[in-house]
């Protein structure tokens, strides 16, 4: 057994996170947040395709590098960690997985270079009216055309094609591939939570979907459950980062005479922090290898990683706010950053109650 | 033990509700806004100020104040009453309560016969809004660390330095401001207390956007402003004192006014009501029927808990205790229902739909309530507060205690 | 308005203190606990009787002071405080009122005076297999005699008298007096948690039972509340003798050179129970106001007590333990009498999540 | 990243199981017992002499201890590969634990070479249990704050004073204590070590009762006990470097170990089948489904966590990080899950229904967790580690740093 990661991981979290903090800021994602609400940062997007970073996930024979989960789950850390405002957690942890999984050859040959390269931005429409479970879904796709609105979805506004979650002729869920610049689509951008990551409502009429075979329902939890892991890798990321800058300001700020951090009252809420979030690593470890290994208890590891994950992120978020004390309720301080991101991770597949229902019922012994 | 209106408060009440009637309208829908004393646009201020003026002429303006500062001598209950009456009707913000509640019983103790003959009518009558300018960067827990530094020349003082967190300076037109006049004693002692005027020139204030977006607070950079010693609170190099006072107002004024404020528990019930969880209505859900009544609990506790700190005031007892746990609970409180009312919403936590007030009404909940927990003295002052002063646990190691203030 | 008590509800406090306090003491709970697990404190109770105050709850007509539910509930606070290790609660919150509610002049004058002076020890019997809902009940009573297994019992031992929810020939709950010195009765002593309150399995097999006229299902309902009320001040008396004793201690005991109370962790901790039972203290003044004035929200105000008392309680006992290190976990010590206890008076009107419940339906909006 | 053996791994785990098969019987049923090293009786502590002795014959005693010491020089990936397999059996408890894990490998780095030769093999082969004196009534998790006197004359050393917490020591041969030698320097200076006797009428071990009703630990009473230099460990004066090899393999232990220790979710589940909420099974409430949800996450994480530390330990690294998370997250965790359990059967929760062995079970469960929250360093002190020494925080002020410890 090794529960770690090996040389060549750790080569790639030190090469991807150099190049991440060289080139995300957190002064960079107050400027989107203030100035550009509706975008994402294209350099660090083109840094990254330039770098082969965006093909991580996608196999050589179609432009990528043909690495694993763990790579994958690396990578996704240290964008958690540099709150990168670039439309990837969509594109590597559903998209692309799906398309390679589920695709036909030309689906794949269309898409896939095109991700590996930057070229298509590309998301997934999962949601209806906030939820992502596969009973909520609506829209219909019937003689090739989807009708139906989606929201909300993250990049929708900027995306080139979506993976659009939607019913059949038979009333069963499946996954299309629909082209957001064609016929059929509206889209409308929404007041995000997190200004760095843009959603918006997609509205399709009659817009072409493209049925990737076999993505049933089954299919698509499976999808979803080795997302929940990688976003639990971004989560943690994220989380760091806030005990970090936590960490630096409680070494900073003084009070009566002394730094802080040397206040049981705040010190030993930064232990706790740090102790939820090696928690979720350590389910979110498990989760990697069962979802790079195809373990049957990929369910139970997601959704132990995602439960674990969320709770470290709302709490790491909510506690550097008060640890920042006054400076934390500003716009201009970065605690609000923390806070906004965790719950747009939060939103990409739904809150813990949802996942909390999935652990149970993935559970032999919960399965009465 | 009785929790509906003695006699005398019956009467009280409908005293002051039939004039209510008379010069206001009632509210309707049961949603009331929690920022009652910020003023968000200039025409609120004057709004304000014609309200303060109407209720002074109308003898209400100062229930609690003294009849000889022009009050109306009344009980701290009466105020709750009228609270709680006027509370039911559209009344423009309570631009003037930091005037009122703060700087008015503060300059009652401190304030010279003149200060108190000059000032006090008028502040109840609406001539102008007060602005309290006590915390600065660096004084933030640690009141006692002001910075902002008066040196002293003849009858005049000047006053350079920085404020910060001031509630409405951006509209007022006066302002209670703590500086250090003598950094060669230890923090505590070296501090004094002037009245300024906050459209001196030497005076600038920039509204703080704060991570709900509304600005209701500024930083006030103070560049060499002139003060007459006249216009010193208390003594010389005993500011302090007078901060304590100040202070302690402002905890009344909170533990009574707003231990209750934030979104109800009904409001999250209804939302449970209209959105779905697994497959089902969400108030079918045991999980979210157990949190609800969980924070019901919580919330009423805090509603008797303003009651019995209206005892204790109507009793003439000091409200110590069941102010700081009002206080300490009730940002927690908000925070958490906030945010699980944004865990109902599922993905759409993650948007304010503009065809849903509602999302935006509990995203800025969630977004205002960290604030609960750190002004007025964040949790972790309030939780000393408690330890040391009601339970006798030894206070924290004070290392800047005895130290001269411009050695820390 | 006014949210505090009467001068002469301060006497009672003060008087009935002064008496506990000297006879109810921790040492005396200890001896109890290990050398007669199945009585009770039988001069504390004759004290008790002497000075009137088993008879605080009962019309002067039948040999009490007949003063209200405050005056009870100033009482159970004190009661709570010195852990009295007697028979009153059952008696006190629940059989008592009930007889003097429900009862016909012959039951009153039969049991009223006889528990005012202390001569019957009487108990009630709600639970079955460990539930206290109206719906758990399977006791049956026919042609006046009844049939059944009430459990566990808190008295049952030691009472002559039970006063038991059963079933009539319709199904309906009702209640009943059962003799327990008399003929169809067994009793077994049970393993009780806090073993210086004994708990029994009663069995009832043809044992003659007489009804209550009126305490139908909805009494039973409004009897619990009131009950659930008057022990949320035991607990808070209770709760609040462990924050005394927790706070004593930290105040002696020293470590790395200064009091434990010194450090925030300790401090905190100390100032976080005093917040829960001062919130459970407000929701208790206004059940008890809600009792004694009958005022309709009196379910809402029972759950609202019975839930942050139960809060306080258990944080109280848990963190009295912790704070109290390695002599906190010995069975010599007093930590463990507040844990116990606590568990003892969440058992008499059961756990948190019937409360929950009963709160939710309680509530105009709840009741969808 | 591999969650399965290596082939290595898996030649080395199909050898103890073929060895074991021969020599233990399989247990049956899941429900492991908690505390795995204390002997309740005397025939458990002759048991578990011969299972050690059967062991050591066969090499399997000290799987890490290096082999010029008797040990089999193997990796603690083995040692963890050997703990998950002996768990599978019904075996005596390991009373030799804090010999074998805590001892011995402090004996190696500080002991003379005729210490370790006298001492290492026979320790190994079950000659005698040890125990650990450090703890004192007032030496809690201040561990340095020892009173426990130690007087030189000669080459013999007179040591008064008292322990407490310390397991097995009425079953032990042998002790490790800590003792004060020199009160005139600050406290951590002036402890040395030394190797006791325990069968010496100068030591008397009384056991304590706990708040679950069981004895596992003692206080011990000495008075006037004389030790001979050569049982000296460590220099003079130099006992605090001693204890802390002592402590940093009692963690390890302890994290190893330990971490996933207490009644597992599955079993909270079983219960949730069998008892009726509001009505209907418990199972079927969506508050229970989410508390054993969370639960089970936490208790997951925890199991993972360890897995982690197991391989910090195979790749040679200290795994501190780990550890000290795994101990801070497992008491209350063990806390929380057994009050729910309790919570569940209703009032049944106040008895130990006789004829139902689980709520006994939850009760002992809840009665035992405590002790993980104060036993080997305290919450608080976990806490404390984790954030001065991962997070860098300032240490807390310590008033007594600099101070000869008789004037404390």
């Amino acid at each position: 057994m090794d529960f770690g990661f090996s040389e060549d991981q750790d080569a790639i979290r030190e090469a991807a996170g150099r190049l991440l903090d060289e080139n995300a800021t957190l002064v960079g994602a107050h400027l989107l947040l203030n100035e550009n609400p509706d975008g994402f940062d294209g350099d660090l997007w083109s840094k990254l395709a330039e770098g082969g970073w965006l093909g991580i996930g996608i196999p050589e024979e179609y432009g990528g590098s043909g690495m694993g989960a763990v790579e994958l789950a690396v990578l996704a850390e240290e964008i958690g960690r540099t709150l990168a405002c670039i439309p990837f957690a969509q594109a590597m942890y559903l998209v692309a997985p799906a398309v390679v999984q589920h695709g036909s050859d030309a689906q794949k040959s269309a898409l896939l270079p095109a991700i590996a390269s930057g070229k298509k931005i590309v998301t997934a429409a999962l949601s209806e009216n906030g939820g992502i479970a596969p009973g909520v879904i609506t829209a219909k796709v019937s003689g090739g055309l989807i009708q139906g609105v989606k929201s909300p979805v993250p990049d929708g506004g900027n995306a080139d094609v979506a993976l659009v979650a939607a019913l059949d002729d038979t009333g069963q869920p499946g996954l299309y591939l629909v082209d957001l610049t064609g016929p059929g689509v509206e889209r409308e951008a929404l007041d995000a939570t997190d200004r760095t990551r843009p959603m918006a409502r997609l509205t399709f009429d009659g817009a072409p979907a493209d049925a990737l075979t076999g993505a049933n329902g089954a299919a698509i939890k499976k999808l979803v459950d080795g997302a929940a892991i990688l976003v639990a890798f971004e989560q943690i990321g994220l989380a760091g980062r806030a005990l970090a800058v936590s960490s630096d300001y409680a070494k900073e700020r003084k009070a009566f005479g002394r730094p802080i951090g040397g206040f049981q009252a705040i010190k030993h809420r930064l232990a706790d922090m740090f102790a939820k979030i090696e928690l979720a690593r350590s389910n979110a470890f498990f989760g990697a290898w069962a979802l790079a290994s195809d373990d049957a208890r990929l369910a139970e590891a997601a959704a132990c990683a995602r439960l674990t994950a969320l709770d470290a992120c709302q709490y790491a978020g909510e506690e550097t706010i008060q640890i920042h004390g006054g400076i934390g309720i500003t716009w201009i301080a970065d605690p609000h950053l923390f806070v906004r991101r965790g719950w747009h991770l939060k939103a990409l597949l739904g809150p813990a109650a949802i996942w909390r229902e999935r652990l149970i019922q993935a559970l032999p012994e919960g399965n009465s | 033990m009785d929790f509906n209106d003695t006699s005398a408060e019956a009467d009280f009440r409908a005293k002051v509700r039939a004039w209510l009637d008379d010069n206001a309208t009632l509210r309707d829908g049961s949603k009331t806004t929690q920022d009652t004393f910020m003023a968000h646009n200039p025409d609120q201020v004057v709004q304000a100020g014609k309200w303060q003026k109407q209720k002074a002429d109308a003898g209400w303006a100062g229930i609690t104040w003294p009849k000889e500062y022009g009050g109306m001598g009344g009980t701290p209950m009466q105020q709750v009453v009228w609270n709680q009456e006027e509370g039911r009707y559209r009344v423009p913000p309570f631009a003037h309560l930091v005037g009122v509640a703060l700087v008015g019983p503060t300059l009652m103790v401190h304030g010279t016969e003149k200060q108190k003959a000059d000032i006090l009518p008028g502040l109840l009558a609406g001539d102008g809004i007060w602005c309290q300018l006590f915390s600065e960067p660096a004084a933030g827990s640690d009141l006692a660390g002001v910075r902002t530094r008066a040196k002293r020349d003849g009858d005049t003082w000047e006053i350079t330095g920085q404020k910060v967190w001031t509630s409405g300076a951006h509209y007022s037109q006066h302002g209670l401001l703590l500086a250090r006049t003598n950094p060669d004693v230890p923090k505590h002692k070296g501090m004094t207390m002037f009245i300024v005027d906050m459209n001196d020139p030497a005076i600038e204030a920039r509204p703080i956007t704060q991570i709900s977006g509304a600005e209701s607070f500024n930083e006030v950079f103070i560049d060499g402003l002139k003060v007459s010693d006249a216009n010193r609170v208390g003594e010389v190099d005993g500011g302090w004192r007078v901060a304590l006072t100040t202070l302690m107002n402002e905890r009344l004024t909170l533990s009574v006014g707003r231990a209750v404020g934030g979104a109800k528990t009904e409001e999250l019930i209804d939302l449970a009501k209209r959105v779905q969880l697994n497959g089902r209505p969400a108030i079918e859900d045991g999980e979210v029927r157990a949190r609800i009544a969980d924070f019901t609990a919580r919330q009423r506790g805090l509603e008797f808990t303003s009651y019995r700190i209206m005892t204790s005031l109507s009793r003439g007892q000091e409200p110590g205790v069941e102010g700081s746990i009002g206080k300490l609970l009730l940002g927690r409180l908000r925070q958490e229902m906030s945010g699980f009312a944004l865990e109902l919403m599922g993905s759409s936590a993650a948007i304010a739909d503009t065809s849903d007030a509602e999302s935006l009404r509990w995203r800025n909940e969630y977004m205002t309530a960290p604030g609960n927990r750190v002004s007025g003295g964040a949790d972790e002052i309030q939780r000393n507060i408690i330890a040391e002063r009601i339970l006798g646990m030894p206070v924290d190691i004070r290392v800047d205690k005895d130290v001269p203030f411009r050695d820390l």
